[in-house]
Order: structure tokens, then C-alpha cells, then sequence
């Protein structure tokens, strides 16, 4: 088997949980991105993945709890995992300083989840070899 | 593995107008891989370009109960969508 | 009023189909009429030996099995969707009735409705 | 023109905003429906319609806030919203009981918007005499 | 008004699977109601159903810029739409 | 790295149009280079006046007329999805190059992108 050039990757993320399949598929070939040594830059959620950084998701117990799996994952290798804050603030995603900047009444967003700009992903496009996007299906 | 010119893949089932568009995209050199709701095109009797190798997700294919259908398919897991990944010079995200 | 819940939404890639079933199971839990047609992609929700260990999701065959025992009257299956997916008697679930004209089907309950 | 007939009417909004037009067509319908004579019952939001109770959506102030403007009709107008509680569980949508039943870090569930069982669709279905739903296009 | 026998209410673009299925569903004596993208049905040169009358929401032609197209469809404002919903024996929202 | 971003949702019903714009103008932005390519139900985000006040959304058509001066290279819409919606040169857009074929298109750019 010929050798395979080790990549840089992000991962957009547009597909919520709980009415997409995208952030199951987004999460295990994250995995198998680093199994294969490669390496991931950021994941970034935008649209209506969004809603795969909320603190206060709370599926069934047995039912995968898809955003608490996502922090996990995150949290163990160290990516940077980052919401797209024009999408964010129009779907109630907010942060402490979001929170305290338009005066809501809570934050929500989960750990280490953090919100930024598409400045983010237009670095992305800069400096990732390999730019691969999980929408919603249907 | 052959060279992949563009890999496409594509989470959509068949109905999907962004299917159809994604179907009419494949050249020959291109690689076509289904995820999700997008492998239930291999129960369906479309045909399919002889041009481009199909790949589909083992994981979404069990799922759907559709490992009777696969001949014409590749099943691949998630390390060796990974590799298709990492050796398409182009990939689109239908 | 007797309810016609539309599944045509593909199994496992979305919720709308399992949040359908849901909304049939609570009519059916409170006596209400109610049917349940698959059309176009959802009727692969109703093919045999779904293994959903792979995508860390429920398979949905238990629930839609036991739905007659739950109190749902009937499941209709479009014939031309069934076709087109290459279900047939065999590989399908048991008690699903084919439905050769749905949009006959759609005329004769009083209230029809998708999940999503 | 022949006199019609008064309805009492539940709208069921399974879009969500900012992502669907489903709460902006079902809020114009809702006022005039009222504005007709009629009444309506419930409204009672499923799926992805359940971030229209959102007390922490921020949209640009240019545009239109839709849970706010929600809101405030079932307020003026003393219809009862209703948020489907396993829709919104998922979802990360919870009011102040599920928050501590859940032991989660903050509620977020927009005021006049109750939580409650999908018995509520049931009781519309066998109460109301039009139930029309606002699903998210495409 | 003519009595409608299933008021079919319509929101998704021409290209949408489901809305393909609605329009096989029209019968005599049925009425459709195209709101938000489904407006768009009246820009193509899709042939409609002489025997069903077509309305279309007035705010949803007009943002989609479609109020030259629109000489066979009936525009409707909200207050129009109640009534056509309070006037149907039966509604389906696709 | 030459990015094409993909709309083929219809204007107004969903947001991704919206969306997608975001990131055109966001890359334009920063100084890299990005085209628009409209598609499908997509192409009618391009009809001459979107007259947008009763559905209280910001009409669209101001931001697609200052894409060239915000830096967006090209915006292709693609011929057969024109002509379906009845779409010519006289009630579209200014500045926007009709695409024969939309495949070609695809893979002249090193990266294609669909806001959702």
C-alpha cells in the first residue's frame, strides 16, 4: 500500500444533533483522522451546528449525549473547537461575556467550546491542507 | 488504491435535489463516497456511472440494513474514509 | 378524528422520522385513531435487520414492531417507494399493508400530519 | 360573501428560526386569525421549532427577534405556548424544574413559553378543529 | 369562494421531494396554497392542475420578486389564508 | 487556495443562502480569492426587486450587488436552473455570468463550499 502524506484537516460542522447525523459522522472520523496520525486543526461549528455546543443538551440516558461526547473528545486531544458567533447569537448560544454584552439572562455554552468569528474558518481555508464539511442530511 | 481527481461525498438520500446534482458532478477519475442517508442509493435501481468507484460508509450501510445490496460497492470504515481523505486532490461535501 | 402520520424522511440521518413515531405512539396511548403511511425515502425505515451499533443510535425496528401492540392501527407502505428501494414481503417488517395510490390514502383521514 | 364558520385553531411550528420561516409565516397567521374572530387554542412547538422559545437568541438589531416577538403575542393575546419536552430536552431548551432535575448550569426557556408533554398535540387533536403546522422549508 | 374539499398547503421550493409528492396529490375539488419558497412553483414553466385552484401568499411573491409572474394564482394575505384554512373540510401542511 | 461557495437554496425560506453569503464575503474580506456559484432553487436569490418588508427579512439584493466591490471575484448562475425559473438577463442582477455547465465549474476550484 502506497504511503499516505499526512494531512492538516478542519472540520465544519453544520448539522445539528438531535435532527442531523452530522456531528456522530464529524465525531468519528475526527478519530480515525488522528488514529491515522494526522493532524486536526480546528473543528468549527457554524449554521445550525451550533447547537452541538450547548451546556444544556439533555437526551434520554440511552441515547448518546452528543455534545457532552464532542467536549470529551475535544478536551482529550486538545483541538480547538469553535462556534461561529454570528450563528451562535441568532440560535441562543451565548458565552459569559456574549451574555453580559446583550444583557441575557444565562450563558450556555458547553466547555471547551469557545466563540469566534469566520475569520476562524477563513484561516482554515489558509493553513489546512484539508477542509472537510458535515451538513445536515435528509 | 487508484488516484482520486475529486472525491465527492455525499450524506443525502436519493430524492435529495443536491443527489441529483452531486450524480450529474462525477467525472471520470472521481471518486464518489456515501455516508449516512446518501447509501441508500445502492437499494435503489439507479445506475450507476461504471467512470467513478462508489465507496459507502460500513457503519450507515448496517444501519440501514442494507448489507445484502452492497456488491457494486465499496464498504469502507471510518480510517479508510480518512485515507480516500487524504488522498483526493479535491473534496466536495455535497 | 382519525390521524394519517406521514413518514417520508430516511431513517437515521434525520429525527423527523423517530420524532413521527413518537407523535403516533401518544395518539395511540390516548385512544386515538391514528395510521402510519411511509412514503418515498422513509420507507427504508421499515426494512429488516437494521444494526445501528455503528452510528451509536437506537434501532427503530423493536418500536415499530410492537406499534400495532401500542395501539396503532394500521402501517401503510407507498408501493412505488417500495419499488423504487427494492423492498420487498421478504425484507420488510411484518404487518405493513402496501398502499398502491397514497394519495388516495391521504383523502381519507381527517387529519394528516409530518413531524417536521 | 357567505358568512364562515368560526374555528378554534392550534398551530404546530416545527421550524426553527433564523435557520426556517416557519415562526415568521406562523405569526402572521396567528394574528390574523384572531384578528377573524376565531380562536386559537395552543401553540405548541416540536423538532427543531422548540429554539423558538429561546431566552438567550441575540439576532442583529436589524432584524427581526422572533422568539421576543412570540413572546410578546402570547402574552398580549393569553395563548398558552407549549414546548414539547423531549424535543426540547435534546435540544438544550429547559426551564428552571428540568434544569434542576437535570443538574444542569443554567435554564433558558423564554417567558410566557410552559413545558410540557406531547399529551398537549394530542388533547388539539381531539379539542381543535384546525390544527395547521409550520414546518421548516426548503 | 368554492367550497375546497383538502386545502394543500405548500413551503418548499419546486426541487423538494415533498413538494413533488403534494402536487401527485392535487384532486378536483382541492385547493393548493403556495407560501414561502414554494412561491417559487409560479416562476417555472411547470404545467398546473386546471382542476385545482392555486393561491399563492402575497408577501412571499413580492419578496421573491414574483409579482409579474403571478397572472394564473390567486395572491392571498394572511387574513385570506385564515380563511381558506376555516373554509377546507381538511388541510394537509407539507 | 481559490474557494467557490455553492447556494442552492431558495432565498428567504432557509437561512444557508443567507449563510453562504457570510462566507463569501468573509473570505473576500480577508483578501482571498472566492466566487458564488448559484444552483437550483438557489438562482433565485438573483430575481430583480425582492420587495422583502411583509416577511420582515432584510432583502438580499443590496449585498449581492456589492459582492464584485467587496472583493468577490465572480458570481456564475447556472444556465439550466435560469431557465427553469424563468430567469434572463433582463430581471436578474447585474454582473452575474451565466454557467453552462455547472461540473466544469466545480472543478476548477481547490475547494467548494455549501454553507450547510
Amino acid at each position: 500500500m502506497a504511503a499516505i502524506q499526512l494531512q492538516n484537516y478542519t472540520l465544519v460542522i453544520t448539522g445539528a444533533p438531535y435532527s442531523s447525523q452530522a456531528p456522530q459522522t464529524a465525531l468519528a472520523f475526527a478519530r480515525a483522522t488522528l488514529a491515522k496520525g494526522h493532524r486536526v486543526d480546528r473543528i468549527f461549528l457554524y449554521g445550525d451546528g451550533v447547537h452541538l455546543a450547548s451546556a444544556l443538551s439533555s437526551p434520554p440516558s440511552d441515547e448518546t449525549h452528543w455534545p457532552g461526547e464532542w467536549a470529551g473528545f475535544l478536551k482529550e486531544s486538545g483541538i480547538p473547537g469553535v462556534v461561529c458567533i454570528a450563528s451562535a447569537l441568532r440560535r441562543g448560544l451565548v458565552d459569559d461575556a456574549e451574555q453580559k454584552r446583550h444583557e441575557l439572562v444565562a450563558s450556555n455554552l458547553l466547555e471547551p467550546f469557545i466563540i469566534a468569528g469566520l475569520g476562524e474558518w477563513v484561516e482554515s481555508t489558509m493553513t489546512s491542507s484539508r477542509i472537510i464539511y458535515f451538513h445536515a442530511g435528509g | 488504491m487508484k488516484p482520486i481527481a475529486t472525491l465527492h461525498i455525499l450524506n443525502k438520500a436519493p430524492e435529495h435535489s443536491r443527489s441529483v446534482e452531486c450524480m450529474r458532478s462525477l467525472r471520470a477519475g472521481d471518486a464518489l463516497l456515501l455516508t449516512e442517508s446518501a447509501v441508500l442509493a445502492i437499494a435503489t435501481t439507479d445506475v450507476h456511472d461504471p467512470n467513478t468507484t462508489v465507496y459507502a460508509l460500513k457503519a450507515d450501510v448496517l444501519a440501514r440494513g442494507l448489507d445484502d445490496c452492497a456488491s457494486e460497492t465499496h464498504l469502507v470504515d471510518f480510517p479508510a474514509m480518512v485515507d480516500l481523505t487524504a488522498q483526493a486532490q479535491n473534496i466536495i461535501s455535497w | 378524528m382519525s390521524t394519517l402520520i406521514v413518514i417520508d424522511q430516511p431513517p437515521y440521518g434525520t429525527w423527523a422520522g423517530r420524532e413521527a413515531l413518537d407523535m403516533a405512539f401518544s395518539l395511540a396511548a390516548f385512544d386515538q385513531s391514528v395510521s402510519l403511511l411511509f412514503t418515498g425515502a422513509g420507507v427504508n425505515w421499515l426494512r429488516k435487520s437494521q444494526k445501528t451499533d455503528g452510528i451509536e443510535q437506537k434501532s427503530i425496528e423493536k418500536n415499530l414492531s410492537a406499534a400495532p401492540i401500542f395501539g396503532v392501527k394500521a402501517m401503510f407502505a407507498e408501493a412505488s417507494a417500495c419499488a423504487r428501494y427494492g423492498l420487498t414481503i421478504e425484507n420488510m417488517l411484518a404487518g405493513v399493508a402496501i398502499a398502491e395510490n397514497s394519495s388516495n390514502l391521504l383523502h381519507q383521514y381527517s387529519h394528516t400530519a409530518f413531524s417536521g
